[in-house]
């Protein structure tokens, strides 16, 4: 078995390891802690075996593996990584253990919660190792239908309608992914060859402009849904609010990124002429939801839509920044799809561990929460001031690696638009000091929670978990950019 | 012709006698022995089934009424698989309701003419012998839609479905007539060289087509399926969304890329016409259903229409995913008609609001419907996914991107309903959850091999790859 | 002569088909229907086959009108009158049979046949030897096929009709 | 061949005999009269097989024997429609159409 | 030469950040306090000896040179890049001895001030951050560095400002603060993102030296409102001073932010973070002088001189004497941009730049000491307001004396080291700008009456019933006073054109008389009138505000500037833009796509009708069917 495929193997193990031994919640979260720590400790192992490979190979993809799966589509099991897939694992192993952390105490059905978290799991694994236009799809609705048992049946408030919504526009999404797929594959034999899902293959080819033009946006759109892209982001805050915890920071963290990634590795580097020919217009609308999910954010009174709208904005950021065609812009928003990722995942956790003691989320509700639970107060604190953008912090130089990044672009629409986009870290700023004021400062709102009680072992492990690389990365960023922008190279060069 | 070429027809000589044997079994036994008759025809048909998976020559009999190749041989397997599961499924139904009305025999004896009847109809080689192997699907199962006697429902699904299939058969038959005008002749392969686009040929084409198109429930000739399921027994409506459609879909398939190759400009404008009625008005009426069987009845016709895509691509890849996608459609669709079996049989409920909380009293049976509904709406990785995924995949292989995208449309409003039913099943709880239970040994069977279908029919491909291997045995 | 008689039977066909459908003595309407059968026969001796307008004749007249008959009998009074069918109803089943019926006429008005003179009278012999012949354009397997239809049609007959008599439901 | 009596004439009646059967089956209020139009539909396609096989086609008797079948088959079908006619007739005393529209929508 | 040691001035507080801040529950208050105070004792003295070092040994040729240790950080593109590191040439190191300095000395008071605190650790590990960051910010050898601290001392100011989190008003000062200077740092950021666009570097020697791509090629860049882009970039640039050092009109968040800690506003409010707008002017000096014939320079001087006054009269309203010193803060660091917007660059024409800083030095040491001193005032009287003191010097003398240096000091009382730096000021004004310079004058005076005015209110007047009997504060804290009182006397004594010059050589500065006795004369009229007002309780004061009426009220509510910025951040940002956000997202945006699924219900509703259950309708549906397909179909055929 190979370093990848164990990727995905071992959640599957875990799965039935779970589905035939687990008893109860004690073993449930056993088998899933041990079985995700394991998957953790294999991404860091990734991280440096990648670290090393690269060295010796020069490929765009190194540890590939090709074994054909259905041979008359030319459809192959093809997997591989580099730089930005393995960050992508790294960040799913982090944010999946601290969610099992986070989960602990899950009392109803443990065993099928875990179930279901780690097969979705799977699906996000396999989805960034391949490199196979159909096996990709394949582990990205793997990915996306378990979420609606997991919101629909530990979810709270209107949870069924939440995850009816979400299941239903991103499968949507997903359908209309599966029509671009198509075009792509049906025009793979442009230059003569053989029709094929394999990226890299299809790369070679160029695909007349017409079909780039018509499938663009519907691989584009495909995958934006789920990077919340304006005006297909309305599943991402009731599905997100509905949502038990783990579920919000698995959701939030990794599988939106799935939408960036897509964009960036099929939609952008399949249809590279499609792309530029439709880069204004999706600019703009992703330009306008940085603004309009920070506006959107302001006036919330639930704590995980303010969270979501923020990650609304801050995805569409990303999309943002990868419609900018820009070495640096690229690997900003590659960074901000990791920071976000962590920060959005803190942010859930403890709106969770609030939510969890309080038993509410209304903003106007909490007051002074830091007083009783100083743990989770810090750390709030700190996602927070993280969240926009401070130096230290992975958020900082994501955000400016894009906007110095998309400021580069020789045409002043673009550079207007950027500033634009720029402004909106002042609008983030007043949206999370606004929540952070409220619930975390000021007067203890309900007496009744002066007893609330405070951080467990879990809990904390699962903030420390991620709060180490939001760190790490705000420190020293250098090493990870480079990294980034080696594998960036060769995507960018087929665009421009 | 000579004994080994007469061995050409095994499967349908292996039916033939298990219907004899069964006759004969009805006659020598007494009415205590009546229920030993469930494991003597499952036995029958399972040693039948197993002989299908011994290879077999193509060949022609009976101066080219009667063809096989392996495609025909493979479909044929196929479905008696699917009956068996079926069969396995309703054993418990036929022990516990029908063996004391003393008709056990008759119900066997009924649907394995039916399946004969489907087997002469896939390997016709003229229009005779399929209009007679149509008939001989058809009659014996308005039969056993009338099969719950004591039933008002079964009896009316049973007028329904004699007197429309009746009146298709009938526009069929005028249909199969104009074309015998036209070309003077009722073979296939001599129609098919004759056959000229015309005015007459059309209209002879589209009464032709209706009969099909009645069997297959393709909107607008569909409204009889809704009712006749529901009034059915379960494993009845079972048969008649399973086996019946499938091999009416491969007959269909058939018949257009040879017979009717000549009006494929035509032909190709109806289907796509009738394929987006048929998801629309399967998708919309299905919404809105409470009755489970009536529910994957219109789930069942918008099925048919995905089966209908495979069609616009003319070659191996639009047989080959036809055909992948019935099996698949099959084991799944007997997934889902399984466990509706299952628990109608043991608490008389087939109302989706009944499945409020099952997955807490009986996760098992819960998870299998998730899975055979999630296959049917095309999730991976159950087999409807690659089923589906391919079929759209012959679509666009003839740029009707267009027509793939309605279809992907649609495959999410399913998606809509087949999550009523989930979360039926796992989101709610119910004070009045159908308590626990479990199921008979036959049921369990054929459920697990319906499971183990919707498992591995799609991730293990060498399954398609065969397919697709023999599917270019009838085109030329 | 020939076309004299088509024409009258022509007439008697269509005259008892619309009274078949349109009568409301149901009984009478099973009448009508024995003439138009009578009247296919007469168009088959017509044309010499004499064969098939005996089978018309035999099976027709002597089996499915009995089964009518019986049917009826069993289900009714002789004398009952049928509903009377609402005038909407009847005007949209005219109007969609008479545009099916014209869209079949212009369809085939327009198909130039061939004109053959060959005319063979066929035996009662020859259609035997064919209904027994396994070579080619011989009809062995579709007897065979209808064999077992009859049977199994038989077999659902019987299943239904020995159903019991339940008066608890319904 | 009936002389002065094109293939034309044939198929007109026919196609009337086909369509008045239609209209039948459309208007009946009784299953056994909606049966009975479904004898003139079965009828209509016979006579044009064997009429069709005298006009154009003669030298084979294929059109000839297609009916023969589709009496037969006829017969059958009738047999059993009038079975579970009277099935239902055992339930519900009626064989009126509009008694069997308790499955709707 | 080698400075690479004085990295570990701003490491060392970092240090004591991440130790204080990671073990806060373990370390006890005995211990932390000290160790703070030790870490920047120790700054402070390896700041003390890098000026020495570099002030004695760092010419070469009569020209200061600049020392620069740095690390690539984060790479943008082949050209840009973040660097951190540090970079020693006069102002930094100016800078350094001022913060370590002031912090020192704050923390050294805070082991009094804060003494009992519940989050005693906490907040010296705030301490400890703001220096670092601070001390980072200082010695930022780029503008993206120099963004980076200024984030950072942004950040630290709203965690101390918002110290006592549970009290209302202090989390929406420390909001406020925030906010407001995040606004203008937006502005900061989108300068460096111009400015670094066209000159393709951040490095601050580039951007500042005269071959640079900044200042050789200004005129060939394109122009935007008649004004070249790079102009455009310094002014947003500048916009972030403004926010951070509280100039007009970002100067709201101010006030307020004395919701602090009394040792934080002196620290970081007064002494240090708010004149990073004009260690960022100085920093880019050339810049600002030399691109579009000083354009940018000219909004500096503005925008400083409107501040002062304003800021001066503002002060002479208000009674909360923690806010007297804010607005006197505002008004000064006004002084300093005005003092920068009327520099040249060269010599003795570049008096202001130096005048600025010397300003900035000796004001940094007077500000804190008035602010430690009123804090010590608070801590004996539990009471912000002027009209809860009165005659303290009776029980309060060491504060007394310390106090009424400052206030001669800021007053420009000849002698103490306000005057040399106010008139520097003046003079510059007077040779570049007159209108400017009148406006300073007056500012002068009001400066003095209403320092006075405080003075005066706290110390003499009416005895008032205190509820505990006020007394000296201990030791810790009058240690710092002294020393600071020290500074605000001898620190005017200090050659500063000998070290801290625009073009970084020193040149001889002498003091105008005519001009100084101008200054100092309108100083003592304003002390003498604060005398006659308020040396005994008198109702003058209050007639006299009296017969201002509307304009007394209109600057005793701060010009409206805060109702003002509530408006049109509550009623439009939040309530127009914000609410039609999320009404428009609830109800189109997301009613649409549950609309596209409630219609399909809807139509699958209402299609319902077609499934019958008669037999005969499904039959005519069957033969509609073909023959509309059949109909369709001839009709393509046809045609």
């Amino acid at each position: 078995m190979d370093i990848l495929s164990l990727f995905v193997v071992v959640p599957v193990l875990i799965v039935l390891a779970l589905s035939f031994f687990a008893k109860d919640l004690k073993q449930a979260r056993l088998i899933s802690v041990v079985g995700m720590g394991i998957q953790f400790a294999m991404s860091i192992n990734l991280i440096f075996a990648y670290l090393k490979e690269r060295a010796v190979n020069t490929g765009i993809m190194v540890f590939t593996k090709d074994v054909v799966w259905y041979e008359t589509f030319n459809i192959h099991y093809s997997i591989g990584v580099d730089a930005i897939s393995v960050v992508m694992i790294a960040l799913t192993a982090v944010v999946l253990l601290a969610g099992i952390f986070i989960s602990w105490k899950i009392d109803d059905l443990p065993k099928e919660f875990f179930i279901s978290l780690i097969a979705l799991s799977s699906g996000v694994f396999g989805f960034f190792i391949s490199t196979d236009l159909f096996t990709m799809f394949v582990f990205y609705e793997i990915a996306v239908i378990p979420m609606y048992l997991l919101i629909g049946i530990w979810g709270s408030g209107p949870k069924e309608h939440s995850a009816m919504k979400l299941t239903l526009m991103l499968m949507g999404a997903s359908a209309v992914l599966s029509v671009g797929i198509l075009g792509i594959y049906f025009n793979s034999n442009a230059d003569g060859g053989a029709l094929t899902f394999n990226i890299f293959e299809i790369a070679q080819v160029n695909i007349p402009e017409a079909a780039q033009n018509i499938f663009f946006p519907l691989t584009f759109i495909g995958f934006a849904v789920i990077g919340a892209l304006f005006p297909f982001h309305t599943w991402s805050p009731s599905g997100h609010a509905s949502a038990p915890t783990a579920v919000s920071m698995l959701h939030a963290g990794v599988l939106m990124k799935l939408g960036g990634y897509g964009v960036f590795r099929i939609a952008m580097y399949l249809l590279p002429v499609g792309a530029l020919n439709w880069s204004d217009f999706f600019l703009v609308l992703a330009a306008f939801g940085v603004i309009y999910g920070a506006f959107g954010a302001i006036m919330q009174k639930d704590l995980k839509y303010v969270n979501a709208y923020a990650s609304v904005s801050h995805l569409s950021l990303v999309l943002f920044a990868l419609l900018m065609y820009n070495k640096t812009a690229w690997t900003g928003a590659i960074i901000q799809s990791l920071s976000h990722g962590l920060l959005t995942a803190m942010f859930f956790a403890l709106i969770g561990m609030v939510y969890g003691r309080t038993h509410t989320r209304e903003i106007t509700k909490l007051g002074g929460i830091m007083k009783v639970l100083p743990f989770i107060g810090a750390i709030y604190v700190i996602t927070g001031l993280a969240y926009l953008g401070l130096p230290g912090f992975s958020g900082f130089v994501a955000e400016m690696t894009i906007f110095v990044g998309a400021f580069q672009h020789p045409d002043m629409f673009r550079r207007i638009l950027t500033i634009v986009v720029v402004s909106s870290i002042v609008v983030t700023a007043v949206y999370i000091l606004r929540m952070v004021g409220k619930i975390m400062m000021g007067p203890l709102s309900n007496e009744e929670y002066k007893d609330l009680p405070k951080a467990t072992w879990f809990e904390k492990t699962g903030l420390i978990l991620l709060l180490i690389p939001v760190v790490m990365i705000g420190v020293l960023p250098l090493g990870l950019s480079e990294m980034l922008k080696e594998s960036i190279q060769p995507f960018l060069e087929r665009l421009l | 012709m000579n004994l080994e070429s007469f061995l050409l027809m095994r499967s349908e000589i292996g039916l033939l006698a298990i219907l004899i044997l069964l006759i004969i079994f009805e006659i020598f036994s007494n009415k205590k022995q009546k229920a030993a008759v469930i494991p003597f025809a499952l036995v029958l048909l399972a040693i039948n089934t197993a002989l299908g998976f011994l290879p077999l020559a193509s060949g022609e009999l009976f101066g080219g009424m009667f063809k096989t190749n392996a495609l025909l041989y493979f479909f044929k397997t196929t479905l008696s698989l699917g009956v068996l599961i079926l069969l396995l499924q309703s054993a418990d139904w036929l022990k516990e309701k029908v063996v004391d009305e003393n008709k056990a025999s008759e119900f066997f004896m009924l649907i394995i003419s039916s399946l004969l009847g489907t087997y002469f109809m896939i390997s016709a080689g003229d229009f005779l012998m399929f209009y007679l192997g149509l008939e001989l699907a058809t009659l014996p199962v308005a039969a056993l839609v009338a099969y719950d006697t004591y039933k008002r429902v079964s009896a009316e699904g049973a007028v329904k479905y004699i007197l429309s299939s009746a009146l298709a058969s009938g526009a069929a038959l005028f249909g199969i007539s104009l074309l015998y005008a036209t070309t003077g002749t009722i073979y296939f392969d001599s129609m098919a060289e004759i056959l000229t686009s015309s005015n007459l040929s059309i209209l002879a084409f589209v009464f032709f087509f209706s009969g099909l198109a009645f069997k297959i429930s393709l909107a607008p000739f569909h409204f009889w399926t809704a009712d006749v399921y529901e009034g059915a027994p379960i494993n009845v409506a079972s048969y008649l969304s399973v086996i019946s459609k499938g091999a009416a879909a491969l007959i269909l398939m058939i018949l257009l890329f040879t017979v009717f190759k000549p009006l494929i400009e035509v032909w190709h404008k109806i289907i796509y016409i009738v394929i987006i009625a048929t998801m629309f008005i399967g998708n919309l009426f299905a919404i809105r259903q409470q009755n489970l069987k009536r529910f994957l009845a219109y789930s069942s016709i918008a099925q048919a229409g995905f089966i209908l895509l495979g069609l616009m691509s003319v070659d191996n890849l639009g047989t080959a995913t036809i055909v992948y996608f019935v099996a698949v459609y099959i084991f799944s669709n007997l997934g889902a008609f399984g466990v509706v079996q299952a628990i109608s049989s043991f608490s008389n409920k087939e109302n989706i609001n009944d499945y409020e909380g099952l997955y807490r009293t009986n996760p098992k049976l819960s998870l299998l419907m998730m899975l055979a509904l999630f296959s049917l709406a095309g999730i991976p990785p159950l087999a409807g996914f690659f089923g589906k995924f391919f079929l759209y995949t012959a679509a666009a292989s003839q740029g009707y991107y267009i027509l793939v995208f309605i279809a992907v449309v649609n495959a999410t409003i399913s998606l809509y309903y087949y999550l009523l039913v989930v979360r039926a099943m796992f989101l709610r709880q119910s004070d009045t959850a159908i308590p626990y239970f479990r199921s008979p040994v036959y049921m369990r069977l054929g459920l697990i091999l319906a499971a183990i279908g919707i498992l591995v029919a799609g991730v293990y491909s060498p399954i398609y790859d065969y397919i697709f291997s023999i599917s270019n045995t009838f085109l030329n | 002569m020939e076309t004299i008689i088509f024409y009258i039977l022509v007439a008697i066909i269509i005259l008892f088909a619309v009274a078949s459908v349109t009568s409301r003595k149901i009984l009478r309407a099973v009448i009508y229907l024995l003439f138009v059968l009578i009247g296919i026969a007469g168009l088959y001796f017509l044309v010499d086959y004499n064969f098939l307008a005996a089978i018309q004749l035999t099976v027709y007249g002597g089996g499915i009108i009995v089964l009518f008959i019986f049917a009826v009998l069993l289900i009714h009074h002789v004398e009952l009158e049928l509903e009377k069918t609402a005038l909407k109803k009847k005007l949209i089943a005219g109007a969609l049979s008479a545009a099916g019926l014209a869209v079949t006429l212009w369809a085939i008005s327009t198909y130039p046949f061939p004109v053959t003179d060959t005319y063979t009278s066929i035996e009662v012999a020859d259609i035997g030897l064919l209904l027994l012949s396994y070579e080619d354009g011989g009809f062995i397997l579709p007897f065979e096929v209808i064999s077992v239809l009859l049977v199994a049609v038989m077999i659902g007959a019987i299943v239904i009709a020995k159903g019991k008599k339940l008066t608890e439901n319904n | 061949m009936i002389a002065g009596i094109s293939i034309y004439d044939i198929l007109t009646l026919t196609s009337i005999l086909f369509f008045i059967g239609v209209y039948g089956f459309f208007t009946r209020e009784n299953l056994i009269t909606v049966l009975m139009s479904v004898e003139l539909i079965l009828n209509a396609s016979a006579v044009n097989f064997v009429l069709i096989n005298t006009y154009l086609y003669p030298d084979l008797l294929q059109g000839a024997v297609f009916s023969i079948f589709i009496i037969a088959l006829a017969a059958a079908e009738t047999a059993l429609a009038i079975a579970i006619i009277i099935n239902l007739y055992k339930l519900i005393y009626s064989v009126e159409v509009k008694d069997t529209e308790t499955m709707k929508y | 030469m080698d400075f690479s040691y004085t990295i570990l001035i701003p490491l060392i507080p970092l240090a004591l950040f991440l130790i204080l801040g990671l073990f806060s529950k373990k370390i006890p208050a005995s211990i932390s306090g000290w160790l703070g105070s030790l870490g920047l004792g120790t700054s402070f003295a390896l700041s003390l000896y890098t000026a020495y070092h570099y002030f004695m040994d760092g010419k070469l040729e009569g020209v200061y040179q600049t020392f620069i240790y740095k690390q690539t950080w984060l790479v943008f593109t082949d050209k840009l890049h973040i660097d951190l590191g540090v970079m020693v040439d006069p102002i930094s190191v100016m800078m350094m001895v001022v913060v370590t300095s002031v912090s020192f000395m704050v923390h050294l008071y805070s082991r009094g001030y804060m003494h009992g605190d519940d989050g005693y650790t906490r907040f010296f590990s705030y301490l400890a951050l703001f220096s670092f960051s601070m001390l980072g910010l200082v010695m930022a050898t780029n503008l993206f560095q120099m963004y980076i601290f200024w984030e950072l001392v942004g950040a630290s100011s709203f965690l101390l400002i918002g110290y006592y989190y549970t009290k209302p008003s202090a989390v929406a000062a420390a909001k406020k603060a925030f906010i407001v200077t995040r606004f203008a740092d937006l502005g900061f950021l989108i300068g460096i993102l111009l400015i670094s666009y066209y000159t393709g570097t951040f490095d601050f020697q580039d951007l500042t030296s005269q071959e640079g791509m900044l200042i050789a090629g200004w005129g060939a860049s394109a122009s935007f409102m008649g004004l070249s882009v790079f102009t455009w970039g310094l002014i947003l640039i500048y916009m972030g001073g403004v926010g951070k050092s509280a100039m007009l009109p970002f100067h709201i968040w101010l006030p307020d932010a004395m919701e602090g800690p009394t040792p934080v506003s002196a620290l970081i409010h007064a002494a240090t973070m708010v004149v990073a707008g004009v260690y960022l002017v100085a920093r880019l000096f050339p810049a600002f002088y030399f691109v579009d014939g000083g354009f940018a320079l000219q909004v500096v001087a503005y925008v400083g001189a409107i501040s002062s006054l304003v800021a001066a009269l503002i002060a002479i309203t208000q009674t909360d004497i923690k806010r007297i010193l804010a607005f006197s803060t505002m008004s000064q660091i006004g002084y300093m941009m005005l003092a920068l917007g009327v520099s040249k660059y060269e010599g003795h024409e570049g008096l202001g730049y130096m005048a600025s800083m010397f300003h900035l030095f000796t004001h940094a040491m007077f500000k804190a000491l008035l602010f430690l001193g009123a804090g010590s005032v608070i801590h004996a009287v539990h009471s912000n307001y002027m009209k809860d003191m009165g005659s303290l010097r009776k029980y309060m003398p060491i504060t007394h004396i310390t106090f009424l240096i400052a206030a001669l000091s800021i007053a420009g009382f000849p002698g103490f080291a306000g005057f040399f730096s106010k008139d520097e000021i003046l003079v510059a004004a007077f040779e570049n700008n007159k209108l400017i310079y009148y406006s300073s004058v007056l500012v002068a005076g009001l400066t003095a009456f209403y320092m006075f005015r405080l003075y005066f209110n706290i110390f003499w007047g009416e005895d008032r019933k205190y509820k505990h009997t006020p007394h000296e504060s201990p030791l810790s804290m009058t240690i710092p006073l002294i020393f600071l009182a020290f500074m605000s006397i001898a620190g005017g004594y200090i050659p500063f054109s000998q070290f801290v010059t625009a073009d970084l050589m020193p040149f001889e500065a002498h003091l105008n008389i005519p001009l100084a006795a101008i200054a100092s004369s309108v100083g003592i009229i304003g002390i003498i009138i604060a005398f006659i007002f308020y040396k005994k309780p008198s109702e003058l004061s209050k007639k006299f505000s009296n017969a201002f009426g509307v304009i007394y009220t209109f600057i005793y509510n701060k010009l409206y500037f805060d109702e003002l910025y509530l408006f049109v951040t509550k009623k439009i940002l939040f309530g127009i833009v914000a609410f039609s956000a999320s009404w428009f997202d609830k109800n189109v945006v997301d009613g649409s796509m549950i609309g596209i699924g409630n219609v399909t219900v809807s139509v699958a509703n209402k299609i319902k009708g077609m499934q019958s259950g008669k037999l005969q309708d499904y039959a005519m549906s069957f033969v509609g069917g073909i023959v509309v397909i059949a109909m369709v179909v001839f009709y393509i055929w046809i045609n």
